[in-house]
């Protein structure tokens, strides 16, 4: 794969300082470290929600620091957690005396090095920290259990929960309620996606797994993890409905519920495909009788250049209907009250 | 019986981070194969920090002062799993440790017990998964076997078991990090954090030897 | 390449379906016609923009029918301009009293199309058409002389003139002023781009070009025309410098002018490469004294799953800042006044 | 000398729409190699408005009047730049034509030489530049050589001109349209437009033949 970078080494750098040329007004980074991404808008006596992840994947994590979602970001390599220091970093300067809120995807790494920064941040900075971990990709475990650990991955579904938490901190709510808002949201959403072709960590050059010109992989994970199925490349429609009855079958959905969905490219895919998998998700939605709230289309979640899309459920209530209309205002997602 | 002062065990550290540093060709040649390419890079980075900061130490009477500040600078500034674990590797043993001023074989032998179970209690991963668990758990192994008589026995036991447990990850499909992508093409190749674990342990012995050589001939 | 599609022949139908269906707070069609896209808020004495051209560069065209932006747009097959008669249902339904003003890219088929659908509308409708031809993509042909017929493509710097004259209509200014504005930022604006990959036009099957594993080509359309060099893969700073000092040339722009910029991704290149070029961008212009105004970055017109990335330039003044700022809010791009 | 009433003139055109319509395999053939696929689909979708219209114009006493619903259908259903170079085909030698009940060949020889004018006019394209303008230019030479004496005659020799002229689109580069960007690699390819001219005047003289065989035969 062909990149517009100069080196492997100082792709993420450059990208940062990229990042924070084209925004100056909306972010700043904390710590004298390019990694430690936060908004210039600090909102005293608000709930400070922060996430951090690895590179690659734009615009999540970082691109939906600013009002209304997020108020701050740790940033890792390519595919790479942040390191504990980095993280306590964000949580440092966002933190104006409500607690912070970490959420972030369910990956070894970051959850290692989260909980370590949470740690150090109660005991040291004595900033009161909670967190909650997203996994909802329905193809990476089994359905979770109340009380057992959940080993799904999060994929792009978790900007559900940085919408709606992020709502719930912006209307001054306490950190627990803000915690529940995010546990609620995490609880009904359901993802699954597909993979057409691979991406290429820069300073490893090449694919991360191979896949035959005519072949697809239903579930495959955002870093390349193996999915539920490979297998010949189908028609739109029938992707579609093997994704789709996955996802439904899961929470499940069912006849009378009512649902935001996130049509979600991985970075190759163009919009107009995403489209016609809309088409296609919104007959099967209105055959069995699922009802949707709103739509979001493009790309939420990317691995870097691979090419397929995810789709992803939340099934919605009042008050996540509420919290979803709230408007929002960052780099890259921008949504007036609706 | 031996036994190591705080400064030469700072000493020690600062000569396995140079070391480590220096390794990082290799390292990165080997996560390029089945990972993404960067534990060298992130070694390296790690260890740089390890480097400052016992250079900057408080004085101190404590030896597991040392490997808490060891431990604590890497998982605070690599990143990934493998931040975590290494730091580990160094701090957890020392945490809720009897503060002592010298640290004897025995010592380390608990020591690095202690950093092993919280290693495969955090990481979740055993012999054969392809992890840095590879090398560590026989070298903890050996140095239980060898027990507690000299620095540079035990050391050399720990790297020899090491070594062989590194190189025995060729043979083994990933179950953690990234190499689990590749599933049985990550055959053939060594783990880059097991090969880590023994160049920690070559460095330790060397530096032993290195002292015991400068003893003798001082 | 691989497509997620049901069958070439309906891909545009289908990808229409699933907007209507995504949008219908936003967007519903016209004359019975899919391809004929309007706004749902039509506002009485409003000038209405329309604008139209071939599919496969979404968000380009349709993408910006809303609030502050167009009204309408006719949409072609993939690469293909729309019939005139489609163009004319989008006029009769957009127009409210105050005229309709074309706004599209320098393309032969469109030209020929709207040309027409123009004329009818004056004729047989009665309704003032006037129309802009955008064509700013400098790799493209000789500098524009006063009077002469441009030969120039019109490219991504389309987005400004949409945005600009989009917020002059919103602010009820007459046709004359709209389309004043209009021309005023095509004779402002600069594009250049590069690109790394093809893409296949779903009917064809097959990529439209070729370009060698290292290589790349500078200065190539967004349908695959030629462009002015083609080399090996450089550096991202290299591959900025060639296309952005092509462009300051140009205009040209000068120390001391303030521009807006917009950094445009092909379609799989990720976000992460374009702030790698932004960073060189904005290291360029501060040397050459050239300040930024505003800076977008995304994909804002494409080539399906082509890689690559443009750059445009538009030279600010007081009244186009005060344009840019107008809030907008369409299916794809949304912008809060700063 | 013949002459064709405006009803015999519908009839021609439903039977060259039909004839078009039966060609699409052999156009989207063409045009996939050297272009997006989709000049088949367009000449189709193009002449089913054509039938349309025909079938339901107005009564008209002026067979100008048909030319011009024939290339208003194609120009406002077709798309592209060969739905306007193709609606220029019929309607443009047409427009401000004095009126008249029947046509004959000398009129056709006008109106095509007109309709010839505008679409190079329009669409800038010369000889060898790999258009339709490769088919129609040497067809309407073919006719004025030829004079008006019989339509049979008239289109024999324009389907003969426009054939050899499409053929011979094959050497070239093209110019304009689609087919641009493949630079010499479209050479060794018909063009799809000017292959369409051709099956245009081959229908006329269908037509004209099996209405003349029907004459002697009746
Ligand atoms: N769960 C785990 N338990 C123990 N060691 C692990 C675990 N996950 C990864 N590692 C070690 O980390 C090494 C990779 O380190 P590094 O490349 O720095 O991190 P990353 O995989 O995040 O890029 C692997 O070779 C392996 O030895
Ligand atoms: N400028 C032009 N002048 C004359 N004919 C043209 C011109 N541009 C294209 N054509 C004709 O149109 C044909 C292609 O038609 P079609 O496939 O329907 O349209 P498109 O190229 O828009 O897909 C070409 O084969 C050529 O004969
Ligand atoms: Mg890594
Ligand atoms: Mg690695
Ligand atoms: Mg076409
Ligand atoms: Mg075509």
């Amino acid at each position: 794969m062909k990149k517009i970078i100069n080196t492997p080494e100082k792709f993420i750098t450059e990208m940062l300082e990229g990042i924070y040329a084209a925004h100056p007004d909306l972010v700043k980074f904390a710590g004298g470290d390019l990694h430690c991404l936060v908004s210039t808008k600090k909102i005293p006596g608000k709930v400070g929600i922060a996430t951090g992840g690895g590179s690659g994947h734009l615009p999540l994590f970082l691109g939906y620091v600013g009002e209304g979602m997020l108020d701050g970001c740790s940033i890792g390599d390519v595919f790479q957690s942040p390191s504990a220091e980095q993280m306590l970093a964000v949580t440092k300067e966002i933190d104006s005396g409500a607690g912070v809120l970490y959420i972030y995807g369910n990956y070894g790494g970051d959850i290692l090095n989260f909980d370590m920064a949470a740690e150090m941040a109660d005991f040291e900075e004595n900033i009161h920290v909670e967190s909650v971990v997203a996994g909802e990709d329905v193809a990476s475990g089994a359905p979770v259990k109340p009380g057992a650990k959940n080993t799904r991955r999060g994929v792009a579904g978790i900007f559900f929960v940085y919408k709606c938490a992020g709502a719930a901190a912006a209307k001054m709510l306490p950190l627990d309620e803000v915690k529940r808002v995010a546990e609620k949201v995490c609880e009904n959403v359901r993802t699954m996606g597909v993979a057409l072709t691979p991406c290429t960590v820069p300073r490893v050059g090449h694919p991360s797994f191979e896949l035959a010109e005519d072949e697809m992989e239903i579930g495959m994970g955002i870093h390349g993890e193996p999915g539920i199925r490979r297998g010949k490349l189908m028609p739109a429609d029938a992707i579609v409905d093997e994704m789709l009855n996955k996802i439904i079958e899961d929470l499940p959905y069912q006849n009378g519920d009512e649902v935001a969905i996130l049509v979600n490219g991985l970075g190759a895919t163009p919009l107009e495909e995403q489209y016609v998998m809309f088409r296609r998700i919104h007959q099967v939605l209105s055959e069995k009788g699922i009802n949707i709230f709103h739509t979001y289309i493009g790309e939420y979640a990317t691995s870097m250049e691979m090419a397929g899309a995810s789709i992803s459920l939340l099934k919605v209530d009042d008050e996540l209907k509420e919290l979803l209309r709230f408007p929002a205002d960052t780099p890259f997602f921008k949504q007036f009250k609706y | 019986m031996e036994t190591l002062s705080v400064n030469k065990l700072k000493e020690m550290i600062l000569y396995v981070a140079d070391q480590i540093i220096e390794s990082k060709p290799l390292l990165t040649e080997l996560d390029s194969a089945i990972g993404d390419g960067d534990h060298g890079i992130g070694m390296e980075k790690g260890f740089l920090k390890v480097k400052e900061k016992i250079s900057a130490m408080n004085p101190s009477e404590n030896v597991y002062d040392v490997f808490t500040a060891t431990g604590r600078a890497l998982l605070m500034s690599m990143g990934g799993a493998s931040g975590v674990m290494f730091g580990h590797f160094f701090a957890a043993g020392a945490k809720n440790a009897e503060p002592k001023t010298f640290l004897n074989p025995e010592d380390f032998i608990a020591l690095m017990q202690k950093s092993l179970n919280t290693i495969k209690e955090t990481g979740k991963a055993n012999i054969g998964d392809k992890t840095m668990v590879d090398a560590l758990e026989p070298a903890v192994q050996a140095m239980k076997m060898q027990g507690g008589t000299s620095f540079i026995d035990l050391f050399r036991s720990a790297e020899s078991a090491a070594k062989e447990g590194a190189e025995k990850t060729k043979a083994y499909q990933a179950k953690y990090g990234r190499a689990i992508f590749l599933m049985e093409r990550a055959i053939g190749h060594q783990d880059p954090g097991a090969t880590s674990v023994w160049i920690i342990f070559r460095s330790l012995r060397e530096f032993v030897e290195k002292f015991t050589e400068g003893k003798q001939a001082g």
